[in-house]
């Protein structure tokens, strides 16, 4: 089954090719092809999860082969049960993107397919690789489509949003880069073997301040795409501007490449520096949960909100990764899952909501869910999912993750609660202002057609089934997070319980 | 028995589901009978495990799954039902028949009927799954789901922004206490690595002293969240508020069940407390307060459902102090007769407010007059019971009881004293209401026939407004004692005071309503003859209702309601409004200051620099030759003077 | 004997001061002088070289760079001429037409 | 002279009888078709390229040139190189009908240069070498003399090279006073006067610093962009380019290796500088081909980067970093020839506006071509860039490095900007573009081979 790796990733990347050569003018038939494509990785994703066990230790698949030997870079791919996971989430919100552009991408649709089909296949690659040259090759390769996408289909201001979220993005990663190929000659002078196996590396020795440099390089690049305060600023516009796919692409799966990031690569690789800076890291989550939270009550465009709820809702899942123990680790891959279904399925309800009001802004709106009882009522299960109800998406990991973080600092537990309840003052609030109260004007409503309703059900039942049986979920965690744990330097093996 | 347990949260759950999948097929009127279908359901499935014996045997359990399954941290979704569980489960299940039932003629005539039934399952669900949760996650998660259903149906008139924002209002005040009592919850799960209540409860006891300082903290911060959900004192605003939604609503959620979560919260981690007696003190006082607060504010009112409200809040605090007092059980008993006598009151008040064209003024509702005699007779019955009318009154039972227990607490003369004034207090609202409203109607007009589930649903209320109490006579009385000692086992039993005393009090508790009665009848003789009182020229002036009961209440009374009432307005209130001014403030000039500010300006201060760098660059490249060859000059000399330097 | 620093030195001259020439002059036919007198004065500086070391590769080097520049200034000379036919001036400030565009409108 | 010299010599002779054949061609009695002496031209290239497979390296003939793996993987790239040339100029529609005897010799001698100066290994012959390539570029750059700025830039190159030529000279002789030869393998094997041998190289290094356009002897690299016919400054921005670095590094890293280490610091400053002000140059430039001249300018920075690790991986990244370098310009200004209009360059970015969209293949070229200059994964720019950076790395430069990939992320801004005018909805007035087959072969698979070379780079690693 390995191989199904290796289609996974060139499956969606030959499609994009296809398509981008043969389908100019043929808006119906580029439609279903990139549908027909994603809804194929989609049933792989499903396969791959029906097959792997939970149990097994380490990865449930890996792909090895040898690309650049002189360089000691592989095409080295590995699936556990995180990558599994985000990969299931990327190949559920691929088709739910192309479906939400069905109607409302109305040029060009064969470069648009062409490059969705590509960020697609960068994310999986940054999902899979285990390779640092390969991962880095997959990461950028998902900006630049995602570039376009914001940069050819946006909003009004789309050319500076896209300007700032490559520029941002594009500069941290290089900074990894720089991180990346210290870390290979450092392995190299070590052991005498220079390459770029992730597994390889694992076992660099790294010195206080070396480590601490190299990780910051990683870290960087992830804090941009997470985005931590201070260097979010990029994503509000970028959300804003970008067409729906575009944003449900980024809420639901750019954000979470760099959580990844740091579960798969800044723990692992510098346990050390990352203990050291742990306390830092926590701060800056805190920091931005606060922050976005804040910030998000006094947004007047309704995408804007969303974004800054984003940038809250990850300061959890660094909160978690940073607490180092079962519950944080588990609550923040969990939350990293639940928040790409939640904001997606906002995204796309807001993007629908656009279509029909012709506004992102708050002060136009009101009073529509009478007319559009069902649009309103999926509105108002995403947002009760976005602030934390329990029995919904993010309440599982949002809890886990204070959970986690109570055990490290109660004080910092209750700064992240107050978060929670911060979000459900904003939301509410959005809610409110955008579907409750009087109508803004008598025109004809349209509420949701089958299309849409098919979009919507799909992340509805996501969203309940991450909140009231994450086991099939959570099954897939337990190796990953022990793995992370267990190379934490402060916590021998075994004895765990009994430092607590 | 016990493989049915999920039967009860889950037949309203299956309800909401049917409707919120399906309604698309269904007619109106189908949705209440679907709702109250799924609602018996539950129902019958506890009449059931009473019959099976649920009362007398070991505590049932079933365990659906494993929710959440992290290291230690494995809530399930698993059911307990012990004896306090089997009184909530009754109480709820029973009065939210009764409501369904009810609903069908009142929502009638309302479009929406598929919300409103799909949030009444969802509700009764949630809260019958907050009270069966074996864990306290479980128990958070049903906690929530009353908060959200809570939400929607006060604002389920969301055109009227007003309402709207009552049930924002609501949702965003519980949610502070919901804060507290997750930190509750981890605090518990940090200490035990567990969330299962009754091994955490027994952990507890085994592990932590009393009096130390891990069970205070962990014993307030679960009392916060009850605070929140049950509207005690300081938490208390919202639920004026509330009374937005429709009157079954008010009745279900905001008199006999939800708020009452709090109390059952409290009473089932009452290991808890015990360890730590101050915050069990603290119980008792808030409850003590609140009493009085929410019985001086409830004078003050002139909306039927706003006095209902403002009792509510007074009665929950008797729950409270009962609980304060070590007293669960009695606080159990008062829960159970005042579920059924304020839901008596609200549906009453709710027929009242339909067959009037929604009017809510007593003053206007007693102008009017007609109502029918059953509507007087069921108000009459809830008044009575309310204010604890001696012997034929369920609430004389449980509010007796409390005041007796309360005396030999600690402080407890005291706050017997408070409590005993708040019970005069009581008669005197709830009977000035009923004057108000009945005395001296005339039933000459045509009266609108009331339905038949409307009247059933009265009927049943009303008659067990009256009897349930009869489970337990007061101390040293001939009759039943079946309450407390069938709950000794579960929930402990307070201290009494001698016999001697106890008959005292009892007899005090017996003069009370009727002192409160006759001043209420007092009162409202001289207000309806205003111009007799000594304040004569206010009440010329004063229709408006505020200047009408300020200037006819008695001087004391007034002064103090209006001090609760200008400490809610300007304390509370305002203090409230002032943090959410400043929040905004802060928010905007982060927005400003921050953001747009530093962050944005950083950056578009960079690209300034760069551009003016491109610029600068740019306008050394002008072409001229000569200028060329000198920089290549210069450059060759810069490279040479590296070596000659 | 003149010792090598002496004829050095002249040539060293001899370069700054065809260097000094094109810098200062904006008559295309001076530059193409100034051009002239820098390679003399590296032909000069191979000349006196390869009389100290005693081997031929400096007069080989001197004849190719005679050559070559010959070769080289021949065309410069041409483009001169052109520039002269077409433009109808030999003036380095004349020839500013292809510089950067600084206005530079923004994105 | 034995024939193993002759065989290594071949290449040259094809070159040298080439440009002679279509000169003769040229004043043959009967008129020869323009396609055949094109024909010509590119047989000619295609036995050179081929006569190179014979050589067995390393090969060094009389102490002058030397026939190894470098410069026999360069002389094929050069022949490679001016083939497309000459076939995006006969495709170019302002000459088309010019690319005649004089045109191809002239490109042919040019190629000869190059290739004489990167198997050079004797100073003079250095000299000779990039005195062949550049004198016919002045002629090249003044082609079409009534061509707006043809002159201007003609005479503005002459002139400046023949300066940077002095200076180049100067070098040779000093380095000739102070070692008393010439000869590259003697001079790197000599120790005294390491002083002035280190002037002397920095002299040369400011001869060759022009030919690459390194700031500050940069200026003269936009107006000659911008004034050249496009097929020829492709010539100057890929291949000329390509032959002085590679001279560049034979000297510095294969003979002198003392002196390259001496000279670390001042290829850092170099570096540092040209990175930083050529792509701040190239910020908001509007003209297009003066754009990509700055970014030549960063570019040639981020390959002294390289340089100035002063390790073997930085001499391989560097030349790897040249290939591709020369490769995507190529293409860059390929797709630049076949937008030209019918009797002058498309200049401004406006010019270019949602031609992209019109058409794909060009626009997709660009798209790769552009985004490979920026560094993107998989494409051959990033295999270089990493190789580059990492060079500087492991010599522990980090804070060049970090400049580097800085700078890196600062040029994304004009690439993705270009870009955005080429894929623009609105589309320019100009009228679309007109181009001969030929041209979109070349650009499809100058693409194709920077894609190919991003995926394996080993191919080009594995030749070094």
């Amino acid at each position: 089954m390995n191989w199904l790796l290796s289609v996974l990733i060139f499956l969606p990347l030959s499609g994009a090719l296809m398509i981008a050569l043969t389908g100019h003018n043929k808006t119906i038939y580029v439609r279903w092809a990139a549908l027909t494509i994603s809804t194929v990785e989609l049933s792989i994703a499903l396969g791959l999860w029906w097959i792997a066990s939970p149990d097994s230790d380490g990865y449930l698949y890996i792909v090895q082969v040898p690309w650049i030997p002189t360089m000691g870079i592989q095409f080295l791919l590995g699936m556990d049960g995180l990558s599994l996971l985000l990969v299931l989430l990327t190949t559920l919100l691929v088709p739910i993107a192309i479906l939400v552009s069905w109607r409302s991408i109305s040029h060009n649709w064969s470069t648009f397919a062409a490059l969705l089909l590509a960020t697609q296949a960068g994310i999986i690659g940054v999902f899979l690789a285990l390779d640092l040259i390969l991962f880095y090759v997959f990461w950028e390769l998902m900006l630049v489509p995602m570039y376009f996408l914001i940069g050819l289909w946006g909003h009004e201001r789309r050319l500076y949003a896209a300007y700032k979220f490559f520029l941002f993005t594009v500069t941290g990663s290089l900074l990894m880069l720089v991180a990346i190929l210290g870390l290979y000659f450092i392995h190299g002078e070590q052991t005498g073997i220079y390459t770029f196996d992730y597994f390889k590396l694992l076992h660099t020795n790294l010195s206080g301040d070396t480590g601490m440099w190299l990780m910051l390089g990683f870290f960087v690049a992830f804090a941009v795409k997470i985005p931590l305060f201070p260097i979010h600023s990029w994503l509000p516009d970028a959300h804003t501007e970008a067409p729906t796919a575009g944003s449900i692409i980024l809420a639901g799966l750019l954000l979470k490449t760099g959580a990844y990031g740091l579960l798969r690569f800044c723990l692992p690789l510098f346990p050390e520096a990352s203990i050291d800076f742990a306390p830092f890291a926590m701060a800056l989550g805190v920091v931005g949960i606060l922050y976005g939270a804040l910030l998000a009550l006094v947004q007047e465009d309704i995408k804007r909100l969303i974004a800054y709820s984003s940038i809250s809702h990850l300061g959890f899942v660094v909160f978690g990764i940073y607490t180092w123990n079962q519950e944080g680790l588990h609550g923040a891959m969990l939350l990293m899952l639940a928040h790409g279904a939640t904001t997606s399925a906002m995204f796309a309800t807001i993007g629908m909501l656009e279509e029909r009001t012709g506004t992102r802004l708050l002060s136009c709106m009101g009073g529509l869910l009478s007319p559009m009882p069902r649009l309103g009522a999926m509105l108002l299960l995403f947002t009760l999912s976005a602030m934390g109800m329990p029995g919904l998406a993010n309440f599982v990991g949002e809890f886990l993750v204070l959970a986690g973080v109570y055990q490290v600092s109660a004080s910092l537990a209750i700064a992240g609660a107050m978060g929670i309840v911060a979000s459900a003052i904003y939301l509410l609030w959005m809610y409110q202002r955008a579907m409750l109260g009087e109508q803004s004007s008598d025109r004809i409503w349209v509420d949701l057609d089958r299309r849409e309703m098919l979009i919507l059900t799909l992340l509805a039942v996501t969203v309940l089934w991450l909140g009231l049986y994450p086991a099939p979920f959570l099954d897939y965690l337990q190796v990953p997070a022990t793995g992370i744990i267990e190379s934490n330097p402060a916590i021998m093996t075994g004895t765990e319980d009994a430092f607590r | 028995m016990s493989q049915f347990l999920w039967l009860i949260p889950g037949s309203p759950m299956l309800g909401a589901l049917i409707i919120a999948l399906l309604g698309g097929y269904l007619k109106q009127r189908h949705f209440s009978i679907l709702a109250s279908c799924a609602a018996a359901v539950a129902f019958l499935t506890v009449l059931l495990a009473w019959l099976m014996g649920a009362a007398t045997s070991q505590p049932l359990q079933q365990t659906l799954y494993t929710w959440i399954g992290v290291g230690n941290w494995m809530p399930t979704i698993g059911f307990t039902l012990d004896r306090l569980a089997l009184v909530m489960v009754s109480v709820v299940s029973s009065i939210g028949l009764l409501i369904h039932i009810y609903s069908i003629t009142f929502m009638a005539g309302d479009s929406d009927q598929r919300r409103y039934y799909f949030f009444l399952n969802l509700f009764l669900a949630g809260m019958l799954l907050l009270i069966l949760a074996d864990n306290l996650l479980l128990l958070y998660l049903g906690w929530e789901l009353v908060g959200l259903c809570s939400f929607a149906l006060i604002g389920f008139w969301y055109r009227d922004p007003l309402r709207a924002s009552a049930g924002r209002k609501a949702f965003i005040t519980t949610r502070i206490g919901d804060l507290s009592l997750a930190l509750g919850i981890f605090l518990l799960f940090n200490e035990f690595n567990e969330l299962s209540v009754s091994v955490l409860l027994a952990n507890a006891t085994v592990q932590w002293e009393t009096g130390s300082q891990m069970p205070i903290l962990a014993a307030l911060l679960i009392l916060g969240g009850a605070i929140g959900k049950s509207a005690q004192l300081p938490l208390q605003i919202w639920l004026p508020d509330a009374m937005a939604g429709p009157s079954p609503v008010s009745a279900l959620i905001h008199a006999a069940t939800m708020v009452t979560a709090g109390v059952y919260l409290i009473a089932r981690t009452y290991p808890l407390f015990e360890l730590a007696p101050q915050v069990q003190w603290s119980v008792a006082a808030i409850g003590t307060l609140t009493i009085i607060y929410g019985a001086s504010a409830a004078l003050a009112q002139n909306d039927i459902k706003r006095v209902l409200a403002y009792s509510t809040i007074s009665q929950v605090g008797y729950m409270f102090l009962a609980l304060g007092c070590g007293a669960n059980a009695l606080a159990l008993l008062h829960l159970t007769t005042h579920a059924f006598f304020k839901a008596l009151l609200f549906l009453t008040a709710g027929t009242m407010i339909r067959t009037n064209d929604n009017e809510h003024n007593i003053h206007n509702l007693g102008k009017r007059g007609n109502h029918s005699s059953l509507i007087r007779w069921c108000f009459l019955i809830g008044a009575a019971s309310l204010a604890g009318f001696p012997i034929i009154t369920a609430g004389f039972y449980s509010k007796e009881a409390i005041l007796t227990a309360t005396w030999s607490a600690p402080t407890g003369p005291l706050l017997w004293a408070f409590a005993a004034f708040g019970s005069l207090l009581t008669a005197v609202y709830i009977f000035r209401v009923y004057f108000f409203v009945f005395q001296g109607s005339r039933s000459g007009s045509p009266m609108p026939p009331i339905p038949a589930p409307m009247t059933w649903s009265l009927s049943i209320l009303a008659l067990a407004s009256l009897v349930v109490g009869f489970v337990e006579f007061p101390e040293g009385w001939p009759g039943l004692h079946l309450w407390s000692d069938w709950l000794r086992d579960e929930l402990g039993s307070a201290s009494h005071p001698t016999l001697a005393t106890a008959y005292s009090l009892q007899f005090i508790a017996c003069v009370l309503p009727l002192i409160g009665i006759g001043v209420a009848l007092v009162l409202v003789r001289r207000e309806k003859l205003g111009f007799e009182l000594p304040l004569a020229a206010f009440l010329r002036t004063g229709w408006n209702f505020d200047a009408l009961y300020q200037i006819i209440l008695i001087r004391p009374y007034f002064t103090l309601a209006r001090f609760f009432k200008n400490v809610e307005a300007l304390l509370i209130e305002g203090t409230l409004q002032k943090m959410t001014r400043s929040g905004m403030t802060v928010a905007t000039a982060c927005r400003d200051g921050l953001e747009y500010g530093v962050l944005n300006k950083s950056i578009t201060g960079l690209l300034a620099g760069l551009r003016l760098g491109h610029m600068r660059l740019s306008a050394t490249q002008n072409g001229l030759l000569s200028r060329y060859a000198l920089m290549i000059s210069a450059g060759a000399v810069f490279l040479l003077g590296y070596w000659l330097w | 004997m003149i010792p090598l620093s002496h004829s050095l030195t002249i040539a060293a001259l001899l370069f700054v001061l065809g260097l000094a020439i094109i810098l200062l002059r904006r008559e295309l036919l001076f530059i193409l002088m100034g051009l002239e007198v820098m390679f003399n004065g590296v032909a000069l500086t191979a000349i006196a070289a390869g009389q100290y070391w005693n081997n031929p590769d400096g007069q080989v080097l001197t004849i190719f760079l005679m050559v070559v520049t010959a070769a080289e200034l021949a065309v410069a000379l041409i483009l001169v001429w052109l520039a002269f036919e077409h433009l109808k001036t030999t003036q380095v400030d004349m020839l500013t037409r292809l510089k950067d565009d600084t206005k530079g409108g923004a994105p | 002279m034995h024939s193993a010299d002759l065989i290594s010599l071949a290449p040259f002779i094809a070159l040298i009888l080439g440009g002679l054949t279509i000169l003769a061609l040229g004043v043959w009695p009967k008129p020869v078709s323009t396609q055949i002496l094109t024909m010509v031209a590119i047989a000619f290239l295609f036995l050179g390229a081929v006569a190179t497979l014979f050589w067995d390296a390393p090969h060094e003939v009389n102490g002058m040139l030397v026939t190894d793996n470098l410069s026999r993987l360069f002389t094929q790239f050069f022949m490679f190189g001016t083939a497309v040339i000459i076939i995006l100029s006969s495709g170019y529609t302002p000459i088309k009908n010019e690319v005649r005897e004089e045109y191809l010799s002239l490109l042919l001698f040019s190629t000869l240069g190059m290739t004489l100066l990167i198997a050079s290994q004797n100073l003079m012959m250095a000299f000779v070498g990039l005195e062949i390539l550049t004198v016919p570029l002045f002629a090249l750059v003044a082609w079409q003399p009534a061509r707006n700025g043809a002159i201007e830039g003609g005479v503005k190159y002459a002139l400046l090279a023949g300066f940077a030529a002095a200076f180049f000279l100067y070098g040779t002789a000093l380095a000739y006073t102070s070692a008393g030869t010439i000869d590259l393998t003697v001079l790197g094997a000599v120790t005294t006067n390491a002083e002035l041998l280190a002037i002397s190289v920095t002299l040369i290094l400011v001869g060759v610093g022009f030919k690459l356009a390194l700031i500050p002897f940069h200026m003269w690299a936009p107006d000659i962009y911008q004034a050249a016919p496009a097929p020829i400054t492709a010539l100057f921005a890929s291949i000329a380019k390509v032959a002085a670095l590679v001279f560049l590094i034979r000297l510095l890293c294969m003979q002198l290796q003392h002196i390259w280490e001496a000279l670390l610091p001042l290829i850092w400053m170099l570096a540092v500088a040209s990175m930083v002000a050529g792509n701040l140059l190239a910020l908001h430039q509007q003209n297009l081909k003066r754009l990509l001249a700055y970014s030549s300018i960063a570019h040639l920075g981020y390959i002294f980067v390289a340089l100035a690790a002063g390790n073997s991986l930085g001499r391989d990244a560097a030349i790897y970093y040249a290939l591709t370098y020369a490769l995507m310009n190529l293409g860059t200004f390929a797709v630049i020839t076949a937008f030209t209009r019918h009797d002058q360059d498309r200049q401004d970015l406006e010019e270019f506006r949602g031609l992209g969209r019109r058409h794909p293949v060009l626009g997709i070229a660009m798209g790769v071509c552009l985004l490979a200059l920026a560094g993107v994964p998989p494409t051959a720019g990033f295999i270089a860039k990493l190789i580059a950076f990492g060079a500087a790395i492991e010599a522990g430069h980090t804070i060049l490095a970090i400049i580097a990939v800085l700078n890196t992320a600062l040029a994304f801004y004009y690439y993705l900007r270009i870009l955005n005018v080429f894929y623009d909805t609105n589309e320019t007035n100009l009228g679309a573009a007109q181009y001969s087959q030929g041209t979109l072969i070349i650009v499809v698979t100058i693409t194709l081979l920077i894609i190919a070379f991003g995926i394996f780079p080993e191919w080009v690693l594995g030749l070094i």
